[in-house]
């Protein structure tokens, strides 16, 4: 029998090594897997790389992560966060490497590492600093840089609900990068509000489907990030 | 929201400048509104028209920000704020929102600018400072993939520096990629052979707009008078 | 106010001139848009080029197309049907054009197309007839060829409900091609079973956003392609 | 099915073959299976061992057949044969099946094969005839993109040529792609020197398979006998 079902966050996360490079899906506070990402953090892998939008917020999550200085190199868009956290810090100390990606060639590179696609051209970031050092090449009269697909040993994710088979469907804006770290990551873990039995999900509404997931744990009440910061806690 | 009736010397105010750009958005638009005087333009689109509002994390057709209380925070828009549906919505990944954008299938989006050159490029990311931490975030993939953009700005800084230039000065977000621009002086587009004076704000004459822009102004035959509501 | 819908199928296929390229969603007959594909025979274009994975079955939908001489060019993948066509004596006549492309390959094309990627890499058909002229490059010690975006025209797509603002859903397997195409075609057209009004399709499980479609005509009852072949029928 | 037991004498029925691949499909394997006899192998996975079933057009979980009256035109195989629904089954359109299949989710795919290569070379679309109409569907796309590719297919064709060559002569499908081929003659494993005769079906001996391959055969050690079920 096919079951993805791990009994806790703990378990979910216990074998990444150090030097995992590690997708956390969420878009600010929205989809943020924030216990998966607070298990890491006990859990102690160090040197890790992580390809989010962002990094973090406040003292939790992945920016307590970032904090925690178990994280050796930041892949994302925009490394500011709507409050305060310790990788500015980090990043001039020279502590914390970054990679700039504009946002829709980092969800378009981590789509292509699913997909099988080892690059693409986007016009985006032409002529731009983002573009140096990129190889330039025109089709049909326009400028393209050529891109390379991202891919990760391990993806974080929060999803609504999801079975043993490792089904999911999301929670409105939530979704944002969920769907494509999972398809891009060797092993993709998930936190759900609710784990359902097989075949409760509707076939035409899944969003992610079960392929694409290797573990999935159910967190029934995960924290609200925003809650969190506005009571000033800090992880761990 | 203390700094919207700034501009007590003549020129629009920022609720004035929103408005402005919002008489252009058309009937049926698809549209995507950046950080700031951007997201005011929402409220002043002309009634009848209807707008369907896209963000880049994954949001088709969001309304206004929900009543105090009413904030779901799984729910916001690409600046991190709660929005709240429209009939029609719908949700999608991070990728197949950016195919909205880099495919062309958006109709208009208005970013804010540090500066736009004459030949329609953008800075509106990074001072280049080197101190600077570098942010993106989606505004690259904007200008290169959405239809017309529009950029919505003070005419100049602060200090009273121009941000319309001859050539930016600081890095760049696109090339070519700007149609127009609304400031708190002037309605200018990017022509052909630069700046394309349209309309200008009541009380501001066009010897003080050039002299606020740091390139060549042509301005247009029909020149027209901003007829922004009062009390913006 | 936002409002797609066309009356009848006539109206939404009018405009189509000579020369169009034209997508025609649908994997053998699940999800082949047969009304509209009829009333395209009926208005006359010529000269089309069509992508579709297949050649169409029997004597209606696109086979119909076909035998009625107005595709100059088909693009697809399996140029074969479950039941005899006049494409093979057409094509061996030198009457029909054909571009065959992998499966995946084509639908990765659409997809770019859709998504504003001119050209990427995929291993697919690398040390077959099917990559000779392409561009090969390696990546990571692996050889893929480079394949370019397809878009057209015109899009033609069967889907299951729709609304005013050109939100869809499927139904079951006819999913197949329609979503894509409808992102790669400058005008989307799409029949369904049934329109809805505005809101009653949840945003969670909307397959295709209204963005991406043009055109939204209500095909209450759509005809079973097989069933219409067992009867013999053929289009006019 | 009624040249399923065409095979009077030595040698697997086509669902013995079917069956003897199906012995090698792991639990929880995600797999895709071509059409003809690698259809068949879904009916012998044994007991216990859950699979699930992809297939090109976007469903992923489908199940055996319908019954007679039951068939849904719009619930179909890549083979465009009627299936039904398995619990936990989902849709997908066509790029994302094929970024299934690409991305190399899909553990196994086992196809049915004109010729095979001793270097693992796959020939299954097209003969090279110059009045053939190519046609190559998703095969390409399989055998480049799933993890492990297996073969089905009668040792030699209806009139005794070889299969199993030193170089493929018709159009290849993919290069080097083919891990194991299960015949009506042998299980051969494709190695790193070439052919590897790992089971002979009862009442064959080595011989007899090297005589119908072209290329030459590495016995295995631990050569063994399929066990298929008898009846089949």
């Amino acid at each position: 029998m096919i079951d993805k079902r791990v009994p806790d966050v703990a378990a979910a996360v216990a074998e990444i090594p150090d030097g995992a490079s590690v997708m956390i899906g969420g878009f600010g506070e929205s989809g943020s897997p924030i216990e998966l990402i607070h298990a890491l953090i006990d859990q102690g892998a160090r040197d890790l790389t992580v390809i989010n939008n962002n990094t973090g917020n406040g003292g939790v999550g992945l920016a307590a992560l970032i904090a925690a200085g178990r994280v050796r190199k930041m892949v994302c868009s925009f490394p500011r966060g709507t409050t305060e956290t310790r990788f500015p810090e980090l990043y001039r100390a020279g502590r914390i490497e970054l990679e700039i990606v504009p946002q829709g060639t980092l969800a378009e590179r981590i789509r292509a590492g699913g997909a099988g696609v080892p690059a693409f051209f986007t016009a985006t970031s032409v002529g731009t600093p983002v573009a140096e050092g990129k190889e330039h090449r025109e089709f049909d009269g326009r400028t393209y840089v050529m891109e390379r697909a991202l891919t990760a040993d391990y993806a974080l994710v929060k999803a609504q609900q999801g079975d043993r088979f490792g089904n999911l469907v999301y929670n409105k804006a939530a979704r944002n990068f969920g769907p494509i770290m999972c398809m891009a990551a060797r092993t993709a873990i998930v936190q759900v509000s609710a784990i359902v039995e097989a075949g409760e999900l509707d076939p035409e509404v899944i969003v992610t489907p079960g392929i694409f997931v290797q573990r999935v744990v159910e967190v029934s009440d995960p924290a609200i990030e925003s809650r969190l910061i506005a009571q000033g806690a800090t992880y761990p | 929201m203390s700094d919207d009736r700034k501009t007590a010397r003549p020129g629009l105010s920022r609720p004035q400048m929103a408005w402005r750009a919002a008489q252009d958005i058309f009937d049926g638009a698809y549209v995507n509104l950046g950080i700031g005087i951007p997201e005011m333009v929402a409220r002043f689109v002309p009634e009848g028209r209807e707008v369907i509002y896209h963000t880049e994390n994954g949001v088709l057709g969001f309304g206004p920000p929900p009543e105090p209380g009413q904030e779901d925070p799984e729910l916001i828009n690409a600046g991190k704020k709660p929005v709240t549906l429209r009939p029609g919505a719908a949700f999608v990944h991070h990728a197949d929102s950016f195919a909205m954008i880099r495919g062309g299938h958006i109709d208009i989006c208005i970013l804010g600018a540090m500066q736009v050159a004459a030949n329609g490029d953008l800075a509106n990311w990074s001072t280049g400072d080197p101190d600077a931490i570098p942010a993106v975030g989606g505004a690259m993939d904007l200008v290169a993939g959405v239809r017309r953009i529009f950029v919505i700005t003070s005419h100049t800084t602060r200090d009273g520096s121009p941000k319309l230039m001859e050539r930016c000065g600081y890095p760049l977000t696109g090339v070519g990629v700007v149609e127009r621009i609304y400031t708190d002086l002037a309605v200018v587009d990017v022509g052909d052979d630069g700046f394309v004076l349209r309309e200008i704000a009541p009380g501001v004459d066009v010897q003080t707009v050039q002299e606020r822009t740091a390139a060549p102004l042509h301005v247009a035959e029909d020149l027209r008078t901003i007829a922004a509501p009062d009390g913006l």
